[in-house]
């Protein structure tokens, strides 16, 4: 497995009429071949903001990026130029964003849309490209592709926007795909059709995927590797079983107790007070101290550094500092038993 | 590294308030402070407010100020340049400009701003009665809308002069007949899209009356274009009010607004541009002044633009 | 054990068409029937678009509907023709909104948006008194009594949804309709507002339609659970039973899709995958509605509509998998696919 | 659609019904009528000229046959331009105010777009600055100011072009664009405002992330999407442009159809005065019915066949 | 008659400024040569013979029998012509007449029509063709023939019109082919300059006669007589006149082409000629901006000339407190003539302090009274004052027409009847139509009028004011004074007329039932080789004689 994405120290913030809103502090991760990266956390936490820095989305301004540096085949996409981006952005790397209904433009019809991509990358013709269309609109499973690729948008149902939007996202065989929130808007039975669209076509092309989600069935569903963010940073990241297994960030654990258990009768649902901090004036410290139930003094003065907890998990907090006190998983965060009605 | 220095003590619990788990971000402010801040941190729309105070404060005090007055005719000292006596040159009477063009301000600003109310009321009231009953009600209220926009309109005023004294309220309604209908339709337009938001939903389930729901959900949500409406209402309103002084309504000599000196000077323009000049030019400031404080106010009444 | 229980909505054979021209009807809701009881949560799940919010709202009357009844304590809601009992069942009858941002008016007060229905019903006569009461939902739902001076966008999420709640509790209703309170919101929030709701219920014994399409959070609030397909009920039961012997093939199908925060069962679990797309309202499947994309459609299921029948105690269901009584002519030919039933 | 059509002509034809019997009405309670002169015409001819043109008639029945001409488009002589034909007024005077009304436009609806779209690209950056400078003067001189000026630059100071008459292209350039100055700023405020809320809409991301350049997106997918407002604020616009501008005709010398508007009205000549009412009526009412109709075309969720209520 | 609005304004479109003019004097003024450019012609005349002249609007009519408006007297004066011309020096001439006769009584007229006189399809002009003409134009039948009375003085004229007597009986008679007997109703000094004027003008009966549209456009039907034939006829843009090779007096006329255009804005016409696109600005088919007079002025191209014409304003002498002569008097004598005519108008007209224009009667250069006489107008307030029972004056009203320069000269009243009389003036503009009306109802105080001679004679003025009612707003009527008129009337020495009249006009300055101002003139620009080319005193032109210089 090779690294083909490599995210250091990226900071990230919007110039607003308030102050200087720090929406990306200092987030590194990377992605490998062939994997699924999936990033949780709250929402505002700076989950899409990190995505779209990673195609150069971010408007600037009101948004800049005030350091660090995104490796794409080792180059730095973030010296490139405006131009440069062109050629990478759709072919190397795509993406699907959050809101299918929002994310595709209304007044065209959706051939068009997956054609442009194509004309412009792939040197197709008008006629290739709209042939490739509707290989593509089959490919993700809609039926009678010939009519629907003269559709609009809104001619389509939510579900079928969404695949419309991973069309025109695969349609270049890009070596990234960002899916940003895919099936939020989306109820379950056809966010099962579309996580499993996803993974056969990972199958199939070998195209590393970056998934962002706030729902944890989902990422336990797809992901390989997690990384956990709040408050614009990484708290936590490893392996989808380190995650729901071994969490080892308060955050983390609030984040699974709050979810109902369906095998589980319940009076009160776990809940993490408090809301999450102003990112115009970030807390020195950890950013959730302000609701962290084991806070220390440190936490609010002093951000904590990763600790490796294994070779593939790490987390930034200072319970895992061995000054610490010992603190166990809550009980509520803990994912058991395998009883599930099914 | 930072850390290594820690001491003990850092490691023990943070005493928390729970109120403060729950405080919410950002100083607490009103809607109408907050927009006031976000205002203020808008240069140039503070600019704008100070040059309209400015006009303002000029239109009451400016024309007596260079010892003239705006009616006093001398013939031999007809359309000079401006100099010591004349600041702004005089006309073709021989009356001073300078304060010609204050007595104007009165006015034309009179005229701009009343235009502007009117547009508000009438438009928006009709704009937004149209847009929300929909149906029957929408179509009838803009049937009449195109019908007034479609009779001539110089015979609708040729009857007002006849029908009405000449006064500065003959003026006003004589503005009034089609003045209103473009705020109308922008305002029909915005309420269509917004009566169907969850906000007017949730007021509806509450038992609000329509009109409860109109003045309360409905209109202070449709401020961002009826600001952008009413700051173009002003300048049309002022050369209105020339072409109708010229008919005969409204305005009558010797009291001046800018938009009849202009309309005034304007053969003049090769021989005494001046008399053009200072009129038009105030128009263009006072047009900047608006235009600029319209955008602040829009930008700043949005709640979204934080 | 719903017996026992005093029903305090009688929904009766419901519909609610949109016209959308002369030729063209949305059926968005086509025919519902259930009851409500007091003091229970009863759950409204079902696919984007099959009529969960419009029947909420007719039942709320915030539509008309076009046939069927409505009863609230007996009384006929639809009926109600004067001003005055129309304000009344507004009073008694309140509605929590889908989505926490487009709910609120972003240009009034968290103070006058929750007084606003005392404000219409002039259930308080001093302002002094006003902010007594505001204050006093404020705290109930939470928040801060300083927050009444505030403007909706300088609340999270979660905290909107609170200012909703309070709205609907301030005129002091016996019945809610929460439609999708929480699917717009991220999960540590979600489950703020439900803890909110599960303690209005015990505390003030308030009755709730909570509709929503997220079926572990429905399956964790309600007592009874409804499912809805494309204007219709499929299949209603406590939501106990739901889960666990779900009969219709299409909550099979829901049921078996939610995903579970759990990779090692994830891993190993079989899902029901639904093919095609939801049909359009407007030219509904006829038979069954389910029958193009159901993995176990019969060919009776193109010709009639199955009945709605308590297939068990306290479990309904419309499917002809579990009906007895249809048409012999086509029972031999789908009898060899009902040995396909997982039970 | 069709059954749609056939409601807005009849629409059309009440709106139309309504302003001739509002006109009518107003022509006849003006004081003054068509033989009104500073020499007073001797009573016995002023009162054959009455029995001759029918003024002599019941009211009622010379409203009727307004209405009947006014609704076959012939409305017969006019009483100022004795024995021309109004039909023939408005068809010689038309084609001037038309060719001079569509370069207008042009300019207007071109430069407009393109001073909006740049504001809105460069927002709150210097050429936002300019480009509203501009349109906000645009605003504020009017076309009456704007021609002279242009007149005294470019005809008179520069002698580049001719200053007034319609005999060449070169002619129609001054009055165009001092006819497209005030629409032309509208235009340009509208886009703008309406192209910044486009240009933060998801789908422009999208097209950016397939890899389109700024201008690709610009023009081919924000464009559309922010012209809606232009082509709603364009249907009467366009309208009263394309039936040209008394003032601009006056001070170019131009034959048109705007001067007829307010001549025959000051003249109490009321048969061109129906006419001129009944033809810019007709094109008002269908460019509205236009706009409405180009609405699906640009938009094509929008639906005109339906009603504006479902969400 | 014919009264005018101020020549020299721009009129909110298009208003019927109805003055009629007619064929003058001229006296040239000849401009310098310019240097010569190659030409063929000798004389110095131009090879190129085109004038380019702005008639400011569409002229309403192009039938002689139906125009009754300036523009429109201005076409057809060069492509018809009359029994008589009014030439250069202002007199009258034969032109289709060859001759005439006149009886002793002054009644009878007989004229004897050119044998050369061709109409322009090659048709010869006849009496018969005169006969119908002026019959067509006095059938009641035939509507919009406003100028029917100009034709009054014409023997049961007015019956025929007016009465419904037989159109038989008119004293207009062909005796043969070419001899035309007019009859008049009493003996007119100015019958022969009326037969000069566009309504006296023939048509050709054979073509004419059931083409009842016949001059509605440039067709076959189109056929004239005069020094010019019609090219074309844009409508609202341009006409074109042509040299009539057919004409009898061919030779005289030197332009080849007349380009008339229509441009309503006297800026732009101005540019114009200063930009060489026209060979003539101003009076009197355009005007020149008030603005650009006095730089005009300076460098001395600004041609002026007088023109029979008085602006004034009328008092309604119904209601108080101009029902008080004192007080008209006061008003009329407070007004600084000198300063309007010098600072607003500049035109050089003539302060008027009489009714009838100086270029009629040169004793009206004197006046009744004094101009800008402060101290006695004061003394007229008083005794007014007195008189009416009032202490001070209540607020006076001034109305006028839209028009920039009726608003200048209004404003600068207003500031001398404030200053010299203490009195408040509020100023009423009302659009053309709608001032016609308020003006008719004497629903006015004091209002702005006008008056241009139709013909060089006095009784045009004089006789607006013999009974209330038609041009006389004023309400004014006096019985000496209508007496005068009519015995007027039946003089036939012209100096015991003139002294008639001229008692006349004293009786109405003593009562001063309207304040006059100024008597108009023309002014006008031409281009240095326009030769031979005079505005007349009834502001008419002749392009027969023009010619351009070679340069
Ligand atoms: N254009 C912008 N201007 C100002 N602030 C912005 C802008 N875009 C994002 N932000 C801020 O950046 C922060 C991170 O936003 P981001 O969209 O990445 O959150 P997210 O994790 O994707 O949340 P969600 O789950 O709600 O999508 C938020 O506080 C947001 O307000
Ligand atoms: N006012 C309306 N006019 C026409 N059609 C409507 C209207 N309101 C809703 N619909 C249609 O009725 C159907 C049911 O809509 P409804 O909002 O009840 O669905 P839902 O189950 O609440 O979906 P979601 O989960 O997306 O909220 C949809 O097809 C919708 O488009
Ligand atoms: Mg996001
Ligand atoms: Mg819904």
């Amino acid at each position: 497995m090779s690294k083909i994405l490599e995210v250091k120290n990226l900071s990230v913030s919007f110039d607003t009429y308030g102050a200087e809103v720090k929406a990306v502090r200092d987030v590194s991760f990377q992605l490998n071949e062939r994997e699924t990266l999936a990033i949780v956390g709250e929402s505002g936490s700076g989950k899409s903001v990190t995505a779209q820095s990673v195609m150069r989305l971010v408007q600037t301004p009101p948004g800049k990026f005030v350091g660090g540096e995104i490796r794409f085949n080792g180059e730095d996409l973030l010296q490139k130029s405006e131009k440069q981006m062109e050629s990478i952005r759709g072919k190397e790397i795509s993406m699907i964003f959050q809101d299918p209904m929002t994310s595709l433009n209304p007044t065209m019809t959706i051939g068009k849309q997956i054609a442009e991509g194509l004309m412009k990358h792939q040197n197709m013709s008008k006629k290739e490209a709209h042939l490739r269309g509707i290989q593509l609109l089959k490919l993700v499973g809609i039926p009678t592709p010939e009519v629907r690729i003269k559709q609009y948008p809104h001619q389509y149902s939510g579900g079928m926007r969404q695949r419309a939007m991973i069309a025109i996202a695969l349609s270049c065989n890009p070596k990234i795909l960002i899916a940003d929130e895919p099936t939020t808007a989306l109820d379950v039975t056809i966010q099962a059709q579309i996580l499993e669209l996803m993974r056969q076509i990972q199958e199939e092309t070998g195209t590393a995927i970056i998934l962002i989600t706030h729902d944890l069935g989902v990422v336990a569903n797809t992901a390989s590797r997690v990384a956990v963010m709040y408050g614009g940073k990484i708290v936590e990241s490893a392996t989808v079983d380190e995650i729901f297994f071994e969490p080892k960030h308060p955050y983390t654990w609030g984040l699974l107790g709050s979810m109902p258990k369906i095998d589980r009768e319940q009076e009160n649902l776990q809940v993490i007070p408090g809301s999450p901090p102003d990112l115009a004036e970030p807390p020195k410290g950890c950013p959730f101290v302000t609701r962290c139930p084991y806070a220390m003094n440190a936490c609010s003065d002093y951000m904590p550094a990763f600790t490796a907890v294994s070779p593939t998990h790490e987390a930034a907090c200072w319970l895992l500092d061995e000054r610490a006190p010992k603190v166990d998983i809550p009980e509520s965060a803990i994912v058991g038993g395998e009883d599930v009605y099914v | 590294m930072e850390h290594r220095q820690l001491k003990e003590i850092d490691f023990e619990a943070l005493q928390l308030k729970q109120s403060e788990a729950e405080k919410i971000v950002g100083e607490s402010t009103s809607y109408w402070k907050d927009a006031w801040r976000r205002f203020k941190k808008n240069k140039l729309a503070l600019f704008g407010i100070i040059i309209i105070l400015l006009l303002g404060v000029m239109a009451i005090i400016g024309g007596p100020i260079s010892g003239q007055n705006y009616y006093e005719n001398s013939l031999l000292e007809a359309n000079q340049a401006p100099s010591a006596e004349h600041w702004f040159g005089t006309d073709n009477l021989g009356r001073d400009v300078f304060s010609r063009t204050w007595y104007g301000a009165q006015i034309s600003l009179f005229i701009g701003l009343m235009a502007a109310l009117i547009d508000l009321v009438i438009g928006v009231i009709w704009g937004a009665i149209a847009g929300f009953f929909g149906g029957k009600v929408d179509e009838i209220l803009m049937r009449i809308a195109d019908v007034l926009y479609g009779v001539p309109y110089l015979l609708v005023v040729i009857l007002l002069l006849v029908v009405l004294p000449q006064n500065l309220w003959t003026l006003i309604i004589a503005m009034t007949i089609t003045g209103w209908i473009n705020m109308a339709r922008i305002v029909r337009g915005q309420v269509m899209q917004l009566r169907s938001e969850e906000f007017v939903m949730a007021s509806k389930s509450l038992g609000a009356s329509n009109g409860r729901l109109l003045i309360k959900h409905l209109i202070p949500n449709t401020l961002g274009p009826i600001l952008v409406t009413l700051t173009l209402t002003i300048p049309s309103a002022i050369f209105t009010e020339s072409f109708l002084s010229f008919l005969g309504i409204g305005v009558q000599a010797p009291l001046a607004s800018w938009g009849t000196m202009s309309s005034d000077a304007l053969p003049a323009l090769q021989y005494y541009p001046n008399q053009l000049f200072f009129p038009a030019i105030f128009i263009c400031i006072t047009m900047l002044a608006f235009n600029v404080v319209g955008d602040g106010m829009r930008d700043a009444l949005d709640p979204n633009e934080r | 054990m719903s017996n026992d229980k005093e029903k305090l909505l009688e929904i009766k054979d419901l519909k609610k068409h949109f016209k959308l021209d002369r030729n063209n009807v949305l059926k968005a809701v086509d025919g519902i029937t259930f009851d409500i009881f007091k003091g229970e949560t009863f759950g409204l799940v079902g696919e984007s678009g099959c009529g969960k919010s419009t029947a909420g709202r007719a039942i709320m009357r915030l539509y008309e509907a076009t046939e069927g009844k409505v009863a609230f304590d007996g009384e006929d809601v639809h009926q109600a023709k004067s001003k005055r009992k129309l304000k009344e069942f507004n009073r008694s009858m309140q509605m929590i909104f889908q989505d926490p941002y487009a709910s609120l008016n972003p240009r009034m007060t968290v103070k006058d948006i929750i007084a606003e229905g005392i404000d219409i019903h002039g259930l308080i006569k001093s302002s002094k008194e006003r902010t007594t009461r505001v204050n006093e939902l404020l705290e109930i739902v939470g928040l801060n009594k300083d927050h009444g001076n505030r403007y909706p966008h300088e609340f999270s999420g979660g905290q909107r949804q609170r200012i909703g709640i309070a709205r609907a509790l301030a005129v002091s209703p016996e019945f809610i309709v929460a439609d999708e309170p929480i699917s717009a919101l991220d999960v540590s929030i979600q489950a703020q507002v439900v803890n909110l709701l599960k303690r209005l219920q015990r505390e003030h014994g308030l009755t709730f339609l909570f509709i929503a399409h997220d079926l572990s959070m429905v399956k964790h609030i309600s007592d009874r659970v409804g499912v809805m397909y494309l204007g219709k009920m499929a299949e209603i039961a406590k939501s106990e039973e739901l889960y666990r012997e779900p009969l219709h093939p299409y909550t099979q199908a829901l049921i078996s899709a939610i995903p579970i925060a759990n990779p090692r069962i994830e891993r190993s679990r079989e899902r029901i995958i639904l093919e095609g797309d939801v049909p359009s309202p407007v030219n509904p499947p006829n038979g069954c509605r389910f029958r193009t994309r159901c993995p176990l459609a019969m060919d009776v299921c193109a010709k009639i509509e199955p009945t709605w029948q308590e297939y068990k105690q306290d479990h309904w269901v419309a499917c002809h998998v579990y009906d007895e009584n249809y048409n012999q002519e086509f029972k031999a030919s789908d009898d060899k696919r009902k040995d396909n039933i997982p039970v | 659609m069709i059954k749609y059509l056939l409601k807005r002509i009849g629409y059309i034809i009440l709106s139309l019904f309504l302003i001739v019997t509002v006109t009518f009405i107003l022509m006849k309670a003006a004081p003054g009528g068509p033989f009104a002169s500073e020499r007073a015409l001797p009573p016995a001819i002023e009162a054959q000229m009455n029995e001759a043109y029918g003024f002599n008639d019941p009211i009622h029945e010379q409203y009727f046959s307004y209405l009947i001409n006014a609704f076959t488009f012939d409305f017969g002589p006019s009483f100022k331009y004795v024995g021309q034909e109004v039909t023939e007024i408005i068809g010689r005077s038309f084609p001037y105010s038309l060719i001079l009304g569509l370069e207008a436009i042009f300019i207007a609806i071109s430069v407009g777009v393109l001073l909006g779209v740049i504001a809105a690209v460069k927002h709150n950056k210097f050429g936002d600055y300019l480009a509203m400078i501009i349109a906000v003067l645009g605003i504020s001189v009017p076309s009456f100011i704007m021609a002279a000026i242009l007149q005294y630059i470019f005809a008179i100071y520069l002698q580049v072009l001719p200053i007034a008459r319609f005999e060449s292209f070169a002619h129609t350039i001054l009055p165009a664009v001092a006819l497209a100055t005030t629409p032309l700023a509208f235009i340009a405020r509208l886009m703008r405002s309406s192209m910044l809320d486009v240009l933060n809409r998801d789908y422009i991301k999208t097209a950016k992330s397939k890899g389109l350049s700024q201008r690709v997106v610009t023009y081919k997918h924000a464009l559309r999407n922010a012209i809606l407002p232009v082509v709603s604020y364009l249907g009467p616009l366009v309208v009263s442009i394309l039936t040209g501008s008394f003032i601009i005709e006056k001070i170019f010398g131009i034959p048109g159809l705007g001067s007829e508007f307010v001549v025959s009205v000051t003249n109490r000549d009321y048969t061109v005065i129906m006419g001129t009412t009944v033809f810019f009526s007709v094109l008002l009412l269908v460019s509205i019915l236009i706009v409405d109709l180009l609405y699906g075309l640009i938009d094509p969720r929008i639906k005109v066949t339906s009603k504006g209520a479902n969400k | 008659a014919c009264s005018g609005d101020e020549p020299a304004d721009s009129d909110e479109g298009g208003t019927d400024d109805g003055n009629t003019e007619e064929p003058a004097e001229s006296e040239d003024t000849e401009g310098t040569e310019e240097d010569a450019e190659a030409s063929a012609g000798g004389d110095g005349l131009a090879a190129d013979q085109t004038f380019d002249i702005n008639i400011r609007t569409e002229p309403p009519s192009l039938h002689p029998g139906l125009a009754s408006d300036t523009t429109s007297g201005a076409v057809l004066d060069q492509i018809f012509e009359g029994l008589m011309r009014i030439n250069q020096d202002g007199e009258v001439e034969e032109a289709m007449a060859e001759s005439y006769e006149v009886s002793d009584d002054l009644l009878t007229y007989t004229f004897h029509i050119r044998e050369d006189a061709v109409w322009s399809n090659g048709d010869p002009v006849t009496a018969g063709d005169f006969e119908y003409a002026w019959k067509w134009v006095l059938n009641p039948d035939n509507a919009d023939t406003d100028y029917a009375y100009q034709l009054y003085i014409i023997k049961g004229a007015q019956a025929a019109k007016e009465e419904g007597a037989s159109i038989d009986d008119v004293g207009v008679t062909a005796k043969d082919e070419k001899t035309l007997e007019v009859v008049l109703e009493q003996p007119t000094p100015y019958f022969l300059d009326l037969t000069a004027f566009y309504t006296y003008y023939p048509v050709n009966q054979k073509v004419v006669e059931g083409a009842a549209d016949w001059a509605q456009n440039v067709t076959d039907t189109y056929v004239t007589n005069g020094p010019f034939l019609i090219e074309s006829w844009a409508h609202k843009d341009q006409i074109v006149l042509k040299k009539n090779t057919e004409y009898w007096d061919a030779d005289t006329v030197k332009l080849e082409t007349i380009n008339m255009y229509m441009i309503d804005d006297e800026n732009t016409s101005l540019e114009m000629f200063n930009n060489g696109e026209l060979d003539w600005a101003g009076d009197p088919t355009d005007a020149l901006p008030l603005s650009a007079i006095p730089s005009l002025k300076a460098d001395g191209s600004l041609n002026i000339s007088p023109l029979a014409g008085v602006y004034y304003y009328a008092f309604n002498t119904e209601a108080e407190p101009f029902n008080n002569v004192n007080i008209r008097k006061a008003f009329a004598l407070s007004i600084n003539r000198e300063g309007i005519v010098q600072s607003i108008t500049q035109r050089e007209e003539i302060p008027a302090m009489a009714l009838v224009p100086p270029s009629i009667w040169e004793e009206s250069e004197e006046g009744y009274f004094k101009d800008n006489d402060v101290e006695t107008a004061k003394e007229y307030l008083a005794t007014g004052l007195e008189e009416l029972g009032l202490e001070e004056l209540p607020a006076i009203s001034l109305s006028y027409n839209t028009s920039e320069a009726h608003a200048a000269i209004a404003q600068a009243v207003q500031d001398m009847w404030r200053q010299n009389l203490g009195v408040e003036v509020t100023l009423n503009n009302e659009e053309w139509n709608v001032y016609l009306d308020s003006m008719g109802s004497g629903n006015f105080q004091t209002g702005r009028m006008g008056w241009l001679a139709d013909f060089n004679d006095a009784i045009n003025f004089i006789e607006i004011f013999q009974s209330v009612g038609g041009n006389n707003y004023t309400n004014w009527e006096d019985e000496e004074y209508s007496d005068l008129i009519e015995q007027s009337r039946t003089e036939i020495d012209p100096d015991a007329r003139k002294e008639i009249l001229k008692q006349a006009e004293a009786i109405f300055m003593e009562d001063m039932p309207i304040a006059p101002v100024y008597f108009y003139t023309n002014s006008w620009l031409s281009q240095d080789y326009v030769k031979d080319l005079e505005v007349s005193g009834l502001g008419g032109v002749q392009f027969k004689w023009a010619y351009l210089a070679e340069e």
